[in-house]
């Protein structure tokens, strides 16, 4: 061992990340699109990739960013985190990728987050999170809690609910975001009647069900990812539960997901900032691309828009740059300019924290799977991944989550 | 504390052990009986399942759907059961350990090939409407659809084992995994036998997938969740000894569930398999156990 | 201790009810080949089964002054009884040289496992001029002969310098000239150890037994020589048949 | 009856008959030292082992590739050397599961029982639980049930009782009288050769003599084992 | 005979010296690191091998092991680069509470070194014995081990405050003072790996030749015949046991500071039984097979898995069919199999090579 020891970094500039190797003199650039093509989160992650594809293809065909075309490197992360460690470590040190988008789970991203700050390189992590987290390394595409959980609290809210039921599952997104619905359930008068974790991996909810109808809730909150949410669905009707007596908000049953429960799910509710059926210029465009894109599933939802997204606003930042280096870009960022016709409408780019203004929505799921819109944020709400703006959030919490990020 | 939570664990995990059972049934047979580990079963009960909901595509009534269902998976899962046996398991019978790997590596093809062939976020199977409601007892509404799951979980095991018992085919199984050489020449068929038997024991599969995907989620990951709690439970209940697999698919059903009432999902899991794990260990044999004379 | 013999008192072996030996006591000595015969059944594999601790019995068998009942199997190996099989067992994919080599081994400290063998063992080279397997050392045991298995399981009790030799039907399976091979073999060895074979090959007993016992529905039936035990009725009855049919060239 | 002519086989790549044939007769007996080959012989016969070279014929058909169980449908049946039984089954259902589907079967299985008595006494018994005698009688009491046109008996002396050895020995002698053709491997060479037609001598796998049973001397058989 | 292992232990040195010499000068850091973590998953390859492959004793549980090695170095390197702050990820689901007991004593890196050797030999002696007294071999000790994996991963998914939960243990600035992001010593840590897995292989090498290896595999092909010769085959598959597990926490440790990220998924059932595909394809009884084979798959999932993803899963399914069903013995047992078939086709050959037959299965 001849390497720097703890304490020497102040001295000497070893652990800097090496000179990037991007190279974009000629007419492409390459990026690298990371998801879950196998393994469990395949089932959710495959959509995301697809929709990466048609917003390159997209891009391409309208003369690339600054001049070149997208050349993308698609990468699996197989549903293993080191996995995505390390196909990031390669698309950023082998293929020399300028950029990297993907990911589904918070634990992914996790994942990803101290590789591509070693290697100084750019990570769009396109679904909705649990906050607290910022990277200079990372834009976040997706809603963070103040724009999905804290909208659907606040509707919750405004329905007079009394008595909050929480089902997730057993994993970093579910368990903090349940952590801050409490907080604020605190705040707001909403007494949490009960708390239930599954393994993402498993569908049978009977058992949790049962306890759901003993503590009779007036709504149930639901972190459930993935295909257990099926199982949920299913463990709900048969102990005889309805929308009409004990409805459920969801923010991970999105416009693909709700027709695959098994059930009808009228009725119900989810939070996210994006519904196919928002009546925005831009969204009659994307939803017909969609459905003539091959391989599409058909109907558009919020991760999808988000992913979408987050090509685009790539584009505008390296053209706002007017170059791909990552030092360059992030100083675009900082002029908080960047902004783009997304199909949710005008979103713009936080550029200290790297998360984009969202607007919320609740939906109520109709007879076709899609959302009725039941609730919208007057405006665009500004990200704020440390809920700062909130005072029932602990400011000792706070610190000492910002102080162990370093 | 409740009457509820007394007895709601117990009817819900009686309901658990049924579908456990179920899972575990087929595995009896080819595992205990045949001495094939197949670690493609869970796949199997997902090809039960996706037949299921093939199935609702021709019929949409659900009320009818899914009785058809449940002989269309048999024959479906049976079938896939029957091409693993004739491609692959014909040549493994002297080397049944062996039999665990290979099959891990048929249940990794079918999980990708399901993904691949079905939308990757699954697919829907509807519960027919007489499964609707409650059935009210000692105060806690216990849902239909696991009484049917308990019901069909009943149909199966009375006829598997009225098959080994009544009809000289359980002889013959049993002859045939105890020395294959010498029930040949005794003059049973062991080929017809060892096919019929993976043949029934996948088409099992098969049926405990239509029951679960009434419960769960159809996808490619389906039955990657039941495989090792079905082994363990045949394992508990003693290899190849049906009224072993029935009790403690039904107890470690029940355990989950009341687990599940007092700690949280995920860590009534561990306890239960920490519990079957704890049992083995006292005896190793299981439930029940045959003995012969060693080394004889 | 050379000279120390196996004494059984009123063994007893129950299976859920079914008695398989039911009080049986004989004892055998150094330097005599002792018969243990009787009927299918009798009991005698059940017998070695209990002494060496691979069934459960009560009663009392002793070797010298340790009670060999109760332990456990690989304890009274070491005790120095040894044991063949009615089918023989040895490992087929080792050499008969590995073979020997790991019954030798219980006398060597537990630390030499972890080294290399060396050359041959000299316990090892004298059982193996003994059984006539001198030519097969690097032979994997699993294509020797059915005779050659048997030779083989007697000379890793050999090595294993087992003081009791519990036979059951050695000679079974084995053409004529071998049968005189094996005999021989027995006589040499019981020179210096208890020897107990179970056999119903007659014309084989007659030749090399000293003692016999008589076994019939786990009870002993009749003790004394080969003449005493072949002149009597009751074990001509269940066993050899009045007129003795065993008339082989 | 069976046939066997100019056989090669053997394990994997180990050759262990060669060239053997096997004359057809009422009663054949086939003598050897330990690992001759007598074992293999028989187990070609049944059809466990295939013949790398040679043919086999049975009631005039070729039966080269066929099935044991195959063989066993056609009239034949076969003795395993080494008391093998169904160690999970009972005795009496060792015995079922051969007469299963046979017309008669309930009365075949009584009358082995009546044949066997130790069978009768431990009829519900696990067969894996007998002693290896009794075990050995099963085998021959399963063989029999079938009616075999000719069985195959593979030492089937080997760890029996004397008296019960004297009856095996005369129920041989009546099968064969009874028109029941006989296949034997017998360590008891005086029997072998009283009960035999025609004998083989095996050694090392090659024929060494044949020739008519009764007449035979034990000493000039015992000379060509040797070889 | 007496030649052949020293031709092993030639082979040994060749490969030492081109993972330890050629492979730092010719590869790139991030394929360094690669076959660094190849190198971890060797490890408990190499003794997977000696369990299962000349043990008989079918190990799909080493993720239990790999896991105590990967969670203590995990443990430790988190306390690390925390300093004296509770690490990050604790202080959400309760900002108050103290770091958990059982986290305390890995602040020491004397005490963690120590765990990662003791915990598995403790584990796993006190598993080995309970299983091994009792009697449970064959497929019931395969099952069983598997749900231990499965239960392990389950806990450690279900105590995220304590363990990190499904997401794992990350983001680990030092190795035992040494700056993880430094490139020079990314390659010691390389270094250590492959140096620890060339001493395993010398391991087993010294295991297999010595009387402790005849022994072993007379155990696995005879387990009652060992104890009519007076040995415990309890003892015996209880050191193979111990000796495979503590591998595979050696290789769980060095799995920390070279991937960067230990998680549930690492240790459950299907990474458990990744671990055998290896040992499988190369040759679960040969020396080199498992360690190689273990390579192997590992190449074949960062690369073909990179390039043909859903085809990779296609691919290792089928290595696992077509390996076990038709070369049980893995690649290693190809040249013998070609010498064997150029050699007099008259010469008798073992009955059927290392292939350990299980009756409990069955019986
Ligand atoms: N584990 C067991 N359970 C029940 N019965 C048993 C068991 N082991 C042996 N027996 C019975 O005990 C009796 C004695 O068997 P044993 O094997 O000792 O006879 P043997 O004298 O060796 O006969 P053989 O000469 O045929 O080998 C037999 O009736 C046998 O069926
Ligand atoms: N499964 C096998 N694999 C390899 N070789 C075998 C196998 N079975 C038998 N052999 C070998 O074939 C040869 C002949 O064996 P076989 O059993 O036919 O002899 P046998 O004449 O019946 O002897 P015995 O009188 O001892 O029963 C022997 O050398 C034996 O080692
Ligand atoms: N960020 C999520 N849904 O894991
Ligand atoms: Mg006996
Ligand atoms: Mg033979």
């Amino acid at each position: 061992g001849c390497g720097a020891r703890a304490g020497d970094e102040a001295a000497g500039s070893a652990t800097s990340a090496a000179p990037s190797c991007v190279d974009t003199s000629g007419p492409t650039v390459k990026l690298g699109f990371l998801n879950s093509l196998t393994g469990g989160m395949a089932i959710s992650e495959k959509t995301v990739s697809n929709v990466l594809h048609m917003a390159a293809d997209e891009i391409n065909a309208g003369g690339g960013i600054l001049g070149k075309k997208i050349a993308y490197v698609q990468e699996d992360g197989a549903t293993d985190w080191p996995t995505f460690a390390e196909k990031t470590e390669k698309l950023l040190t082998q293929d020399c990728v300028a950029a990297i988008f993907g990911g589904w789970t918070s634990s992914s991203r996790k994942a990803v987050k101290p590789v591509v700050e070693k290697h100084n390189g750019l990570f769009f992590y396109p679904v909705q999170y649990e906050g607290l987290e910022s990277s200079p390394n990372i834009y976040y595409t997706g809603a963070t809690t103040n724009q999905q959980i804290i909208p659907a609290m606040d509707f919750l809210a405004s329905r007079g609910v009394k008595k909050l039921f929480l089902a997730g599952s057993d994993y970093v997104f579910p368990r903090t975001a349940n952590a801050i619905i409490k907080l604020y359930a605190a705040k707001l008068g909403i007494e949490i009647v009960g708390e239930e974790y599954v393994p993402l991996d498993k569908d049978d909810w009977t058992s949790q069900v049962a306890k759901i109808v003993a503590a009779k809730p007036d709504f149930i909150f639901n972190t459930i990812n993935g295909s257990s949410n099926v199982g949920f669905v299913k463990a709900y009707y048969d102990a005889g539960l309805t929308a009409a007596t004990t409805p459920i908000i969801s923010v991970s049953i999105a416009e693909e997901e709700a027709p695959a429960m098994g059930h009808e799910v009228t009725g119900h509710y989810a939070s996210w900032n994006y519904f196919q059926s928002l009546k925005t210029e831009t969204n009659p465009k994307f939803i017909e691309s969609w459905k003539a894109y091959p391989n599409s599933s058909g109907v558009t939802s919020d991760p999808m828009e988000a992913a979408y997204i987050s090509l685009y606003l790539y584009k505008a930042l390296v053209e706002a740059a007017g170059s791909f280096d990552v030092d360059a870009v992030n100083a675009a960022a900082k002029k908080n300019t960047i902004t783009f016709d997304a199909p949710e409408g005008k979103v713009t780019l936080d550029g200290d924290n790297h998360h984009i203004s969202k607007p919320g929505h609740i939906g109520q799921i109709n007879a076709n799977n899609q959302f009725d819109i039941a609730w919208a944020s007057d405006k665009f709400i500004e990200p704020d991944p440390y809920l700062e703006g909130y005072d029932w959030f602990p400011a000792d919490i706070r610190k000492q989550l910002t102080d162990a990020a370093g | 504390m409740h009457v509820d939570a007394l007895i709601a664990p117990l009817l819900n995990g009686s309901a658990q052990g049924a579908l456990l059972l179920l899972a575990a049934l087929g595995l009896s047979l080819t595992f205990g009986q045949m001495g094939v580990i197949n670690m493609a079963h869970g796949e199997f009960l997902m090809l039960g399942a996706f037949a299921a909901y093939l199935v609702q595509q021709v019929i949409t009534a659900s009320d009818l759907s899914i009785p058809v269902a449940l002989p269309v998976a048999f024959v479906v899962a049976g079938l896939f059961g029957l091409l693993l046996e004739v491609t692959i398991i014909q040549w493994m019978y002297r080397r049944p350990l062996d039999t665990l790997l290979v099959t891990v590596g048929v249940s990794l093809i079918l999980q990708q090939a399901a993904l691949q062939i079905f939308p990757s976020q699954g697919v829907p199977v509807e519960k027919p409407g007489w499964l609707d409601g409650q059935l009210t007892v000692l105060g806690y509404d216990w849902p239909l659809r696991q009484l049917f799951t308990i019901l069909l979980a009943t149909v199966c095991v009375a006829a598997l084992s009225a098959w080994l018992k009544h009809t000289s085919f359980g002889r013959r199984i049993r002859a045939t995994v105890h020395n294959r050489d010498l029930a040949e020449t005794s003059g049973i068929s062991t080929r017809t036998v060892d096919r019929l038997t993976f043949f029934t024991g996948s088409g099992l599969a098969g049926v405990a997938g239509v029951a679960a995907s009434l419960i769960g989620g159809t996808n490619s990951q389906m039955g990657a969740q039941y495989i090792i709690p079905a082994f363990l439970v045949v394992a508990a209940g003693g290899i190849g000894q049906l009224k072993g697999t029935i009790i403690a698919a039904w107890a470690v059903g029940v355990a989950l569930s009341y687990f599940a009432y007092w700690t949280t999902g995920s860590l009534a899991q561990v306890l239960a398999f920490i519990l079957v794990i704890v049992f083995l260990q006292l005896r190793p044999q299981g439930l029940f156990t045959v003995r012969t004379r060693s080394l004889a | 201790m050379t000279d120390a013999s196996l004494v059984v008192t009123d063994l007893r072996v129950e299976f859920s009810g079914f008695v398989a030996v039911g009080g049986v006591s004989f004892d055998a000595h150094p330097g005599e080949v002792r018969f243990l015969i009787g009927p299918n059944g009798a009991g005698k594999t059940t017998c070695i089964d209990a002494i060496t601790g691979l069934t459960k019995g009560t009663g009392s068998a002793r070797l010298g002054e340790k009670e060999l009942l109760g332990r456990q199997v690989h304890k009274i190996v070491r005790l120095g009884v040894g044991r063949t099989f009615q089918t023989a067992s040895v490992f087929d994919e080792l050499t008969v040289l590995q073979n020997l080599d790991i019954a030798a081994g219980r006398h060597r400290p537990a630390i030499s496992l972890l080294r290399a063998r060396r050359g041959v063992d000299p316990a090892i080279e004298r059982a193996l001029e003994e059984t006539g397997l001198a030519g097969e050392l690097t032979t994997p045991a699993g294509i020797l002969s059915h005779g050659q298995k048997q030779w083989l399981e007697i000379a890793m009790l050999l090595v294993q310098d087992a003081k009791v030799l519990l036979l059951d039907e050695p000679v079974a399976g084995m053409s004529q000239d071998e049968r005189t091979a094996t005999g021989e073999l027995l006589q040499r060895i019981a020179a210096k150890r208890i020897v107990l074979v179970v056999e119903h090959d007659m014309d084989f007993m007659r030749r090399y037994a000293t003692r016999v016992t008589v076994l019939h529905q786990g009870r002993v039936l009749s003790q004394g020589t080969v003449a005493e035990v072949q002149a009597d009725p009751r074990v001509q009855e269940v066993y050899l048949g009045t007129a003795d049919a065993m008339t082989e060239g | 009856m069976l046939e066997l002519t100019d056989i090669e086989a053997g394990y994997g790549r180990t050759r262990v008959l060669h060239g053997v044939t096997v004359p057809s007769g009422k009663v054949v007996a086939v003598l050897g030292h330990n690992g001759a080959g007598k074992s293999t012989l028989l187990r070609l016969a049944i059809g466990l082992i295939k013949p790398s070279k040679g043919r086999v014929l049975f009631d005039g058909e070729d039966i080269t590739s066929l099935a044991p169980n195959r063989r066993v449908a056609r009239g034949m049946a076969y003795v395993p050397q080494g008391q093998q039984s169904f160690g999970q089954l009972t005795t009496l259902e060792n015995l079922q599961l051969v007469a299963d589907g046979r017309r008669e079967g309930r009365a075949l299985v009584d009358a082995q029982l009546d044949r066997f008595p130790a069978l009768a006494q431990f009829a519900t018994r696990k067969a894996g639980l007998l002693s290896g005698g009794q075990r050995q009688q099963l085998a021959i009491a399963r063989a029999l049930i079938t009616e075999p046109k000719l069985l195959i008996l593979d030492e089937p002396t080997e760890g029996i009782q004397p008296t019960i050895v004297a009856e095996i020995e005369q129920t041989i002698m009546q099968l064969a009288a009874g028109g029941m053709h006989v296949l034997l491997v017998e360590q008891h060479i005086g029997f072998a050769l009283q009960a035999a037609e025609r004998y083989v001598v095996l050694a090392s796998g090659h024929v060494t003599q044949t020739g008519e049973g009764g007449k035979a001397a034990t000493s000039t058989v015992r000379a060509a084992m040797a070889i | 005979m007496t030649k052949k292992p020293w031709i092993s232990l030639g082979g040994i040195g060749v490969f030492a010296v081109l993972l330890l010499a050629v492979a730092p000068l010719v590869l790139s850091d991030h394929w360094l690191n690669n076959l660094g973590k190849y190198c971890c998953w060797a490890i408990a390859a190499v003794g997977i091998g000696l369990a299962w492959g000349r043990g008989g004793m079918l190990v799909m549980g080493q993720g239990v092991f790999f896991a105590l090695g990967a969670y203590s170095m995990a443990m430790h390197l988190t306390l690390e680069s925390a300093g004296d702050r509770v690490p990050g990820f604790m202080v959400l689901y309760d900002p108050l509470a103290p770091l958990p007991a059982f986290w305390e004593p890995f602040r020491g890196a004397g005490f963690t070194l120590l765990a990662i050797v003791l915990l598995p030999v403790v584990v796993a002696g006190i598993l080995g014995y309970a299983l091994f007294k009792r009697r449970v071999k064959g497929a019931y000790f395969a099952i069983l081990t598997q749900a231990l994996a499965v239960a392990l991963a389950t806990l450690i998914s279900s105590t995220i405050r304590e363990t990190g939960g499904d997401t794992g243990l990350s983001d680990f600035k030092y190795f035992f003072g040494f700056v993880l992001n430094d490139p020079a010593n990314k390659i010691m840590v390389f270094l250590i790996a492959a140096g620890l897995l060339v001493v395993c292989l010398l391991v087993v090498w010294q295991l297999y030749r010595s009387r402790f290896g005849e022994l072993l595999v007379a155990t696995r092909d005879a387990e009652e015949r060992v104890r009519f010769l007076g040995y415990d085959p309890a003892n015996v598959k209880l050191v193979a046991f111990v000796v495979s597990a503590l591998m595979a926490s050696i290789g769980g440790a060095m799995f920390v500071p070279i991937v960067g990220i230990i998680t549930p998924a690492e240790i459950g059932a299907a990474a458990s039984i990744l671990m055998i595909a290896g040992v499988a394809f190369g040759g679960r009884a040969s020396l080199f097979g498992p360690a190689l084979g273990a390579m192997a798959v590992g190449w074949g999932q960062s690369s073909l898995g990179s390039t043909w993803p859903d085809g990779w899963t296609y691919i290792l399914g089928l290595l696992f069919i077509v390996v076990i069903l038709f070369l049980p013995n893995g690649l290693s047992s190809l040249p013998a199999r070609f010498a064997a078939a150029r050699r007099r086709p008259e010469q008798k050959a073992a009955p059927s090579a290392a292939t350990p037959e299980l009756e409990e299965v069955r019986s």
